[in-house]
């Protein structure tokens, strides 16, 4: 090994080590010395792995190597024990096993046999891992892709289709009064008519432009194409807008995680 | 190659650093900024100031840790401003990295009301935390039928029948509306299955990043409310005079937008300079 | 003038006198004569349409003391009874005002809400004041019936009816050898390009199926686009890297490789660590998912599926490590990201298409035909709503309207 | 047969769901609940697959030595101690251990790797918004709009920068979003479709 990386190594254990020793000093009154010093610890290890995620930035190095995989031991393990405890432990034990219920210490309901299909369901998903029983987990499979294909598809019809469908289906004149009234109260103001007049053809223009452009069949040409090409202009308006939009949730993101090194870690900022 | 040709070749890290230099400084020094209120973020206020004490709101706090800093704002202003009203709150959690994250919100909250009302929130008979269950959108489904369904106890698994609050509390109908907090796409969820199927009012704060998207659900009355990230918060704060972090936050996105806006200049200044003289950039 | 006076004069001493009574009254409270308010009419319950069974509808007219006459009704109660002597049992309360509830309870036995169904029931409705009620007659038997059929559902059924009809027919005409045309999509044709590309540098492909699990259309949507590309990485003998955020979707994409791996006849290649496990937490996925793209440096990143907040991290990243990068999702969030930093983007809709694209299946074409003339109705639907609505013809418009 | 009875199960699933949204009836609403906690039963049991493969890639990586394979052990190390504090015996997910890898390792490293994101979306800006063409010129004006739309600074400009904001986010947005979403939908529901009449089972390998 070199010694360029285990001075770095060393000098960053030292740094997070002296770190160690003076958060773990702040102790609230009434706690042990122990809580203060794991207290300590915690807060300079979340410290660091905020840093060493940071750090990635300026290029892959063996702190981030080092977050990220301990990142993702621990996360995998984590959502299985919730897993666990929620649903296995909470819903599905007292429902199929009194000796189970009484084992982890919940409440046994009553015997509901149904209950038996998912795990069944399961175990025959763990098939996979043996070698000739590889095809049966495919049935559980085939449940879970046929349940929510099938689930989806009149539901996404409604939502996403025909609720989508029917609020573009928008009067030209917001408040019906006769072109008379129309022309006498005439204003360019934002809430006025004229604008939402110029809003409402504009959306439902450009939702028909939009659908247009995702035609697959017909060549793009002509007319269709002038159509397609609007609906084209108005969805890069969009995305460039959700892009400018979002820079804002981004930058708090950060603040956010600028606020825990100095305030929490640092306590730069106070109050 | 000239001076912006060589800026707009500047290596990312740069960006990075420059960017990193004024989030910090703009954290470190305070002065103030002006805000506007948009009447979506006016219509959840004025539908939680509408409702008489003892009803119920089901407070749905969907985002995890990551985009806490965006989000708390808003579940801190909405839930004290419900607890101070003496409104009922029925929380939920269903991101799984979210349910710790809540119940930590729901305790600072319920002393900082005791604290500034000199109220005194009780939980199971003011508010009542479910927790998590995988699978946001049959959870929501199943909220539909019976809070039961899915969350037999609460989050410390307590039996819903025995706390006092949720008697008679079945699901859905039982509350005036669902205010939901989220970083997640579980809010199509919401709005397709709490609010498609079972017809519950429903009001969103999101994400910036999301906001944007859901006005088309605004529009057709499927939400009656918006909030969108920190701006979002800002505003609630500011109507309903409970200043905060939101507030605060507003004057480094000002800045940090600014430097932003300058890298994409510069960026077009070298581009152009170098497509005169027929290089590439 | 001065009849009037003298008019106005005695009523004030009769109004005097009641209120000297009144106080007299108030004092010996026994003699109170409490007057009853009137109540509630033309009550009717039935049982409540479209639903599981478990629900009743009532309607009745107001009480006359509610807003009008002693307007001192402060609420109307709901009563239920298993015969028409009782005994009743209030099943809700009402504010002043209301003239329908709906009385529902949930299907669960062992619930205390439970609410039989098939079951006859009797309603009386009882017009509250401060100190006394007035009970409206009893009606009843009434049970509750779950139907079989959802007719405010209606417009979500033709349209599904219609769909799968325009579907099964184009899949039939392009069976039976009809040329279909397909305009070109660039993300589409870029895919072959890429693996080229990957096979001449010697490096791998990385594929990203997203966040989704196995119920998102999108990322079954993906499976097949990844089926089309693993066949072509097992033919070019390139190196594919598949790392998932969902158990279950990373075991279907083991499947789908496999099968690819055999279709193109080099079973050998196939390697099973290939399409692993990562963790699903989107975060530490996507931490995972940065270590292969800088560290592997895989030619082509495809990111095909649901992507959240992570989109951007990844197809950065990439773009550092210099990689092609092809993305697609119907996550109307994420896409302006990926336009702006990806090579190519299959916006919405063009992921689905995507796998017909690739196979260039007769089958699958079909079904790209039958969503082009879907898309053709809605747009004639929404002009001919656009005219109604403008002229205030709303029975077109209702027409869509979605019950529950 | 290996094949034939999968795609009878997804059919007849799949028909089930689907008839099951028009079927208000109580029969189908609890059908409907079962399949729906059944499902959330499945996801546990495959989750397990899931740390099954991450063992067994891990394992091989440290093996064979491979590049980076300490870090391998870092992983496992943070798999395997985390599952234990999560047993029973530790006092399950509210024990000391879990709670605090949570707040202190999982919060920290979520967050800060969720805030990347603003140094990316200066960086992507930076690099991807040039006036090339006139949709990249329509996609870079919009996007400047609307990180104008709150700035103090612009006077009566950023007032006007803030109603224009608004009505892209209003107008454009709405009928853009709106297209895409109708278009998703039919897309989904031609996919759903597929999977249910078994053209598409590319998703069921082949043996």
């Amino acid at each position: 090994m070199r010694k360029g990386p285990i001075i770095i190594t060393a000098a960053v254990a030292l740094f997070f080590v002296i770190s160690w020793i003076i958060k773990s000093g702040g102790a609230p009154e009434g706690s042990s010395s122990y809580d203060a010093i794991a207290e300590g610890f915690w807060l300079t290890f979340a410290a660091f792995l905020t840093l060493a995620i940071l750090s990635f930035l300026y290029k892959d190095n063996p702190f981030y190597k080092f977050a990220e995989h301990l990142y993702v031991g621990v996360s995998a393990a984590y959502w299985m024990s919730l897993g666990f405890w929620t649903t296995l432990v909470a819903n599905l034990f007292p429902r199929i096993s009194m000796t189970l219920s009484e084992w982890f210490q919940v409440e046994f309901i009553s015997y509901q046999y149904h209950f038996w299909v998912p795990p069944i369901l399961g175990v025959l998903l763990l098939m996979r891992l043996s070698p000739k029983g590889g095809w049966l987990s495919r049935w559980a499979l085939a449940f879970i892709v046929g349940t929510t294909a099938g689930l989806n598809l009149p539901r996404f019809l409604r939502s996403d289709f025909i609720e989508q469908i029917s609020s573009t289906m928008l009067p030209i004149l917001v408040n019906w009064q006769g072109f008379g009234d129309f022309f006498t109260n005439f204003s360019l103001s934002a809430s006025g008519q004229f604008v939402s007049i110029v809003s409402n053809f504009l959306v439902v223009l450009g939702v028909l432009c939009g659908i247009i452009y995702f035609f697959f069949s017909k060549e793009h040409k002509g007319a269709f194409g002038a159509a397609s090409r609007f609906g084209i202009w108005v969805l890069m308006v969009t995305f460039g807008a959700s892009f400018g939009y979002t820079v804002m949730g981004r930058i708090s993101l950060l603040v956010g995680r600028l606020t825990f090194l100095l305030d929490d870690w640092l306590g730069i900022i106070s109050g | 190659m000239n001076f912006f040709e060589r800026l707009s070749l500047l290596d990312r890290r740069w960006v990075y650093l420059i960017l990193a230099a004024v989030v910090v400084i703009t954290v470190l020094i305070e002065f103030d900024t002006p805000i506007r209120v948009n009447p979506e973020v006016r219509s959840i206020y004025d539908f939680m100031e509408e409702q008489q004490p003892g009803s119920y709101i089901h407070l749905a706090i969907d985002y995890d840790p990551g985009s806490l800093a965006e989000m708390h704002p808003m579940t801190y202003v909405i839930m004290e401003q419900a607890l101070a009203k003496g409104l009922k709150v029925i929380m939920t959690a269903l991101s799984p990295n979210g349910p710790g994250m809540a119940e930590q919100a729901m305790l600072e909250i319920m002393d900082s009301v005791k604290l500034h009302t000199g109220k005194e929130v009780i939980y199971g008979e003011d508010i009542v935390f479910l927790g998590y269950k995988p699978y946001p959108g049959i959870v929501i489904l199943a909220m539909g039928q019976n809070y039961r369904l899915p969350f037999p106890g609460d989050y410390y698994n307590t039996s819903l029948d025995s706390i006092p609050m949720m008697e008679g509390i079945i699901n859905y109908d039982n509350v005036e509306g669902v205010i939901l907090i989220t970083g997640t796409s579980g809010v199509d969820f919401w709005i397709s299955y709490a609010n498609g199927r079972y017809n519950v009012p429903l009001a969103v704060g999101l994400t910036g990043v999301m906001a944007a998207d859901y006005y088309p659900y605004l529009k057709s009355g499927q939400i009656f409310g918006l909030m969108g990230g920190m701006l979002g918060a800002a505003e609630y704060e500011k109507l309903a005079g409970r200043p905060g972090r939101a507030m605060e936050a507003m004057r480094v996105q000002v800045w940090t937008h600014m430097v932003i806006i300058l890298f994409i200049l510069i960026g077009n200044i070298g581009y152009f300079i170098s497509r005169r003289r027929g290089g590439s950039v | 003038m001065k009849i009037k006076i003298i008019a106005l004069m005695a009523m004030l001493l009769l109004l005097a006198s009641v209120g000297w009574g009144q106080e007299e009254a108030a004092i010996d409270s026994t003699v109170q004569e409490v007057i009853p308010p009137g109540p509630p009419l033309n009550l009717k319950a039935f049982d409540k349409p479209y639903d599981n069974g478990h629900a009743i509808d009532l309607t009745w007219d107001l009480s006359v003391d509610d807003g009008a006459g002693r307007n001192n009704i402060i609420e109307y109660r709901l009563m239920r009874a298993d015969s028409p002597e009782g005994p009743f049992v209030e099943r809700k309360k009402l504010e002043m005002g209301k003239t329908e509830a709906e009385d529902k309870g949930v299907k669960e036995p062992d619930d205390p809400n439970y609410f039989p169904r098939e079951h006859d029931f009797y309603y009386k409705v009882v017009a509250v004041t401060a100190d006394a009620e007035a009970e409206s007659e009893v009606v009843g038997p009434v049970r509750g019936i779950g139907q079989w059929y959802n007719a405010g559902k209606n417009p979500v059924a033709v349209a599904v009816v219609l769909f799968t009809v325009f579907t099964i027919y184009f899949i039939f005409k392009a069976k039976k050898g009809a040329e279909l045309y397909i305009r070109p999509l660039a993300g589409i044709d870029a895919v072959d390009e890429a693996i080229g590309r990957a096979t001449e540098m010697g490096k791998p492909i990385l594929y990203v199926l997203g966040l989704g699990t196995a119920a998102d259309i999108a990322t079954i949507a993906s499976f097949t686009i990844l089926s089309r590309v693993a066949q072509k990485v097992a033919e070019y003998q390139t190196s594919l890297i598949v790392p998932c955020y969902d158990p279950i979707v990373m075991t279907i994409a083991q499947e789908t490789v496999k099968a690819s791996y055999y279709s193109a006849g080099r079973p050998d290649a196939y390697n099973q660590d290939s399409v692993f496990f990562v963790t699903n937490q989107q975060f530490a996925y996507v931490g995972g998912v940065n270590g292969i793209m800088l560290r592997d440096r895989p030619a082509t990143n495809f990111y095909l599926g649901k992507f959240y907040a992570e989109s951007l991290i990844m197809a950065e990243t990439g773009a550092v490590a210099g990689s092609i990068q092809i993305a697609g999702t119907d996550e109307v969030t994420q896409i302006p990201f990926f336009v702006v930093a990806c090579d190519y983007t299959l916006i919405g809709e063009e992921l689905y298409a995507a796998s017909a694209y690739l196979g260039r299946e007769p089958v699958l074409l079909g079904t790209l035909k039958a969503q082009d003339y879907a898309k053709a109705l809605v747009i004639i639907c929404c002009i001919i709503g656009f005219i109604a609505a403008s002229f205030g013809w709303t029975w077109f418009v209702e027409q869509f309207h979605v019950g529950n | 047969m290996k094949k034939e009875i999968p795609l009878a199960i997804v059919f007849v699933a799949g028909v089930f769901m689907a008839v099951q949204f028009f079927v208000p009836h109580a029969g189908s609403e609890w059908i409907y609940e079962f399949v729906m906690e059944w499902t959330i039963i499945i996801g546990i049991f495959a989750l397990a697959l899931g740390i099954w493969s991450l063992l067994r890639v891990s394992t091989t990586k440290i093996k064979r030595k491979m590049e980076n394979w300490p870090y391998a052990v870092v992983l496992l190390a943070g798999l395997v101690s985390m599952i234990i504090f999560g047993m029973g015996f530790m006092g399950g997910v509210e024990s000391y251990m879990f709670r605090h890898f949570f707040n202190h390792v999982m919060i920290p490293l979520h967050a800060t790797m969720f805030s990347l994101l603003a140094f990316f979306i200066a960086s992507a800006a930076f690099r991807a918004f040039k006036a090339r063409s006139a949709l990249a010129t329509v996609l870079l004006i919009s996007a400047l709009v609307l990180m104008l739309r709150f700035n103090p600074y612009l006077g009566p400009v950023g007032d006007l920068d803030a109603d224009l904001a608004s009505w892209i986010l209003n107008v454009p947005n709405l009928a853009a979003k709106r297209a895409i979403i109708i278009g998703i939908g039919l897309g989904m529901v031609a996919t759903a479709l597929k999977v249910i009449l078994g053209i598409e089972r590319s998703y069921m390998g082949s043996d």
